[in-house]
């Protein structure tokens, strides 16, 4: 093998490592969000993920997304994947998929079925994230065709696995509590530390998520990476500042758990566009993503009265949508503000409109079976005396 | 002898403490419990605005002869007070016997 | 006056809160404990089948006035109340003397 | 019937335990206080030496019949001794109704 | 110097650098899975494991391992170690050493003195580690010329470290509380989110740990350390779910704890065979160990009356050995599965039975002596009230 | 591109990424180190530092510190960094910069005004931090050359932080409690795990930060980088063994916050020389250092009565001033020890007190017109609730 293709695997491996770290952001941002009554529930259902993730995408998922393309629709299936000089992107790709099923686990936290989750987490691995994928990512898949762009995912990734969870968190009914005579009352997390050490280390991951998208470093690829760092790190920071001053004006406080949410959200937007916009242009879906995040949590809050804990619908959902419809806008190429015209804008409404099409209603259909089988609740006592007492049958903290 | 629960402002625990050392009150045993009373304390969370009447409060039991009981009970009148909502309550209740493990002592004299 | 301390379960705690202010009891205290009685919970860890009676609960502490007494206890046998082992204990004592610490104010006065 | 309130080590806490199960003594609620008395600790952090009397206790409350009282006082009394500073204290007071919450059942009946 | 060989030593710096984060996970883990009032002592330990790794195996451990060849038994030893061009190489086996040392401390957790700890620590790192690892890993030891495979250190460095670690904890005892009338007694973890956390970052320090063992990645070598961290991924997946399945049917709750060792059973299981097996080899291995490790750590703590309270000897030294053993099953090449025959499962067993030997024989002999010198237990008022307030004077929970 | 240069700049990425997550070390000791009711506030100011960071070093920090020099001591500044192969090191400087402006944060924990501390956050950002920082790295600025040493940041990053820290923590004045009756209390961390924590992933932090500094991989600096490494490692180890060592002495327990600033210590001081000494002089500066820490720990809390709760002044300023002092003696070309006279030692102490002044005036400038105008520091009541109720509204620990 030449220098320059290992020089590329060494880096697609990297930032695999690192986003796989993401497994463990995603467990603490969820863990200190919510109370701890639920702990243990919520770090099996991210390993579970994972596991999940890894066994299941090798088995059949990675050749359903990137099998030898069938209509521009499927990938071809073939189980237990087992190319010798594919085996840094089967890493890469499971990595990611892991992420999509782990979003939803954060909107659904503290109220529901552990054994349910792990079917639908299945299902996220082996169908409802492959799918949408091929289309984009596959290179034959029909939104390629028409020439869509969503580098690292904000759509393929985090649009889908936050429409899946707003299904889940609509269908499995908001927790006990959360809405008295119609209000929505705040259930605190219950350590913001975990979730402010969660969001460092997915910060931390999508220098590796984005920057590994690029799936080559070499030639030209170097400085594309070093670019696609900056505009990720700018995002992240501009959604942090913009949560941090809106929370500030309107409630008179800066906000922590919106803060992070912010970053969170800027980080979640600029991942489609991170390669094809300059670093205005990421601070500018930064910036919007941050604001938008903070309204996007209250509107699903107060008025779907959709019980989201961690805020994963409008993080990953919204600010998913979102930030690949704004490559429409800000792509150095093609871009509205660069006189591209409407035509990327398009492009980006469409694919978004479609993806988000596909993963609501699959969810919907798989969610609706399980609710209407084996159940998607727990019963009342509980949740109310919690989770890990009666799923898991002990208590994260002891003496 | 009697018993004396104070349920005070954390941040007053300190003064409190000094003022019962300064009276030679040196012994009590202290927890934190969560109060519900007048006191409203606001918080935003996550764009709600919410407010509780749930306030984080230091409990203190001390066991005194009859002799103290007075004098204990005006220090923590004092140097808990602020004048503000939320200061707290003190009650006194009777304490029929009292042992002090390590000797075995009983009563008024277990407590010096 | 009276103190009534109730042991309760966690999970009905907030039942028996509401129920509180129903009956305009709007002032105690309460905390986490850990309970030693006839109910008992299974558990596994790393392969060990255990059960404990020590089991979590919450204490309240409430000072009511004689009058209130009844009335408090009856809302609290009742919100509390499950029907399995385990849904706790109420006691009540005598208090002799209270005070509120913000005016000074004793005795029954200082509970209202 | 009377309550008693000991303020033991935590170190003690298991033998203490035990020996009130032996006397059948099944039935009480503890939590961690912290205890200010005679015995000192001391302590080093980041170069300041420092001894404080403000040291981590159990405090178990036990509600008894009267015919209980003294065994289980003088069961205390030795299994939570090692006749160091520090071993703590035993308070007894009146208690003058008890509930059963899960059968309405009233005093002696209810702690049985 | 050429550029495959710069990119050869990125990247075993950058697994190096994985590796050493471990020492952070094995902290979590065991802080997580003893009680609150011995987490000072068990940070303590943990990072002066590595202080004195660091600075032991520079000053002799390496050239004991890796100097060259005496009788195929020992490395010739010289003080201070400092070729130029070896230090990528001083620093990768600098931080495999404190792994190995650092498992003994979750083994004997609770109840042992500090000091005798830090001697113990020292022989690990100066005499009982490198010794055996020069058999296998320096290129003329008498297990390399056997044919013995133990790619990345299932035997050398976890089965070792579990070895002392059964030896540490039979001769320290069982922690005061542990069997009462001789059943033995649950003292549950005092927080298992640090836990799963810890479990989170060896995870991702695998990857480094087998990843960077190729020793090169320019060349074929880049295809190999993508195969390798994809049997890596696999093995801990299915460890973690053989683990959930068997506890869940066993006891009828699927047990974090047991989950959470089931990944590190999988993780030390595939270490041997790592860069030998198969996907499919990965799976069978992982499941294997998965399962094993949960009657592992009942039969030890049930059978044999040894505590452990982070069940180290069952993760480390049974897994470890097994794994080891296994290859000779699973090897694409030799392999008893793939037609291979029996010799290679025989050499390695020869070379487990003779390292599980030496790490028996001189963790007993050490350890002894120490026993009847300084002592290895702290007092039981130490022990009841908490190694912190004893052996450190602070607690590392306050206000 | 040539593949070399891909290959340094890929390294120099993989080592910002590393420093990045600095940032949550630096967040969880900070927060470990001091009382709970302020975690939610420490938080707060660790992640709006690097968000501050993020966007004005962008925005002209970098140009102030990198652009064309004018007269030696300041660059040509202009807005919206922009050059696409560069981005690399915008990057790289981004994330050493956010270091420096979190290091003071530490040192006025519990006490400061957050809006204050966001303001000189961003000085920090813009004019104090890059304009030492051109004198010593752009190339042409004075003490460049002078031939001083500063190869990673001991003084230009460090030192600054530190300098800033004392000014800083005398003009807000001490914790109510700290001192009574002329004497000094102590206030234990709440969360010493969370310290430990922070420290280990500081210590991974580093090989980036002092390894990335190197500023290439490919052809001699691959050597260069491992032997980095190497010297990085020996001196924290070096520095927490002193640490420990030092307090069992003298206080009769290991202790363990010094033990971590001692590792802490033990890094800053190695960070100018890394590159210049041998594992040797590593193994020295990293004992000079740990002893140094524990002794300026008490001078300043004690005799110059600061109150800094985390040890930053001590750590940063005083270990980074001497570390790079003591490149004049033990580097392998210019030091004293090998021979090279008293010429090195001069001009490392010349540049130390230059920067050391600069850092200590500006501050003492921007600070006191702060102080003068909003304020340093809250009010007694919302220090005694602790700053979490007031300044943001929530706790960071529920149930
Ligand atoms: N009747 C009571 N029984 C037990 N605790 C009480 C009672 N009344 C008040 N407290 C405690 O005293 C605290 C302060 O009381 P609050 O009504 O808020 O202020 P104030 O006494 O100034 O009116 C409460 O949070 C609660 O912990
Ligand atoms: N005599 C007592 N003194 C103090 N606390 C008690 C006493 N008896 C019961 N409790 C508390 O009440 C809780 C519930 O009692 P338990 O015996 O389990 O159920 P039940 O009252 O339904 O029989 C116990 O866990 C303990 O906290
Ligand atoms: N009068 C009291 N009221 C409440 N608690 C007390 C009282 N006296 C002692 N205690 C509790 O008992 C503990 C042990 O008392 P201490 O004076 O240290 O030892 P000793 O009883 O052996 O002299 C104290 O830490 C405190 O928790």
């Amino acid at each position: 093998m030449d220098t320059n293709t290992a020089l590329d695997i060494l880096w697609i491996l990297i930032a695999g490592i690192l986003v796989f770290f993401m497994q463990a952001g995603f467990t603490l941002v969820e863990t200190g969000f919510t109370r701890s009554k639920n702990t243990v529930n919520i770090i099996m259902k991210n390993i579970m993920d994972f596991v999940i993730g890894t066994l299941g995408f090798w088995l059949i998922g990675y050749t359903i997304m990137y099998g030898d393309d069938i209509s521009n629709i499927i990938g071809n299936p073939s189980l237990f994947f087992d190319k010798a000089d594919e085996m840094h992107s089967l890493f890469f790709q499971t990595v990611f998929c892991a992420t999509s099923a782990t979003i939803v686990s954060g909107a659904i936290a503290e109220r529901t079925k552990f054994s349910t989750y792990l079917i639908f987490s299945l299902m996220m691995t082996v169908l409802i994230y492959p799918i949408s994928g091929h289309w984009v990512w596959q290179g034959d898949g029909w939104l390629t065709d028409l020439g869509f762009i969503d580098f690292a995912g904000s759509s393929v990734v985090h649009m889908v696995g936050g429409c899946a969870a707003i299904i889940a968190a609509k269908l499995v009914g908001p927790r006990i509590g959360k809405y008295i005579n119609g209000k929505s009352a705040a259930i605190p997390g219950h350590n913001l530390l975990y979730g402010a050490l969660g969001v460092f280390i997915l910060w931390l991951g999508w220098f590796g998520f984005n920057g590994g998208s690029q799936l080559a470093f070499s030639g030209d690829s170097a400085n594309a990476v070093a670019g696609i760092i900056i505009t990720t790190n700018i995002a992240a920071a501009a959604g942090g500042l913009a949560a941090l001053v809106v929370t500030w004006l309107q409630f008179g406080k800066p906000d922590i758990s919106m803060t992070l949410n912010g970053i969170l959200g800027g980080l979640v937007g600029i991942t489609a566009g991170t390669a094809a916009v300059s670093p205005e242009g990421a601070l500018a879906i930064g910036l919007i993503c941050g604001v938008v995040v903070v309204y996007a949590i209250e509107f699903i809050d107060k008025k779907l009265k959709i019980d989201d804990p961690v805020g994963a619908i409008s993080v990953h959902g919204v600010c998913g949508g979102l930030g690949t419809i704004l490559v429409g806008v800000f792509a150095k190429e093609g871009g509205l503000i660069y006189g591209g015209g409407f035509h990327l804008l398009g492009v980006q409404t469409i694919g978004v409109a479609a993806i988000a099409a596909w993963a609501l209603s699959i969810s919907f259909v798989v969610l609706y079976i399980l609710k209407k089988t084996i159940g998607l609740r727990v019963s009342a006592k509980e949740e109310i005396d919690g989770l890990d007492e009666h799923e898991h049958g002990i208590s994260a903290y002891n003496q | 002898m009697k018993k004396i629960e104070a349920i005070i402002r954390k941040s007053k625990f300190g003064e409190v403490k000094n003022a019962l050392h300064q009276i030679e009150v040196n012994f009590f045993s202290y927890w934190d419990v969560t109060g519900v009373g007048n006191e409203k304390e606001g918080h935003v969370y996550r764009g709600i605005s919410y407010s509780t009447s749930d306030i984080q409060r230091r409990f203190l039991s001390i066991v005194v002869s009859d002799a103290f009981l007075d004098r204990t009970v005006q220090v923590i009148l004092k140097s808990a007070y602020t004048g503000e909502v939320g200061d707290g309550k003190i009650f006194v209740s009777d304490v029929s016997e009292a042992y002090r493990i390590r000797t075995g002592e009983r009563d008024e004299i277990s407590l010096k």
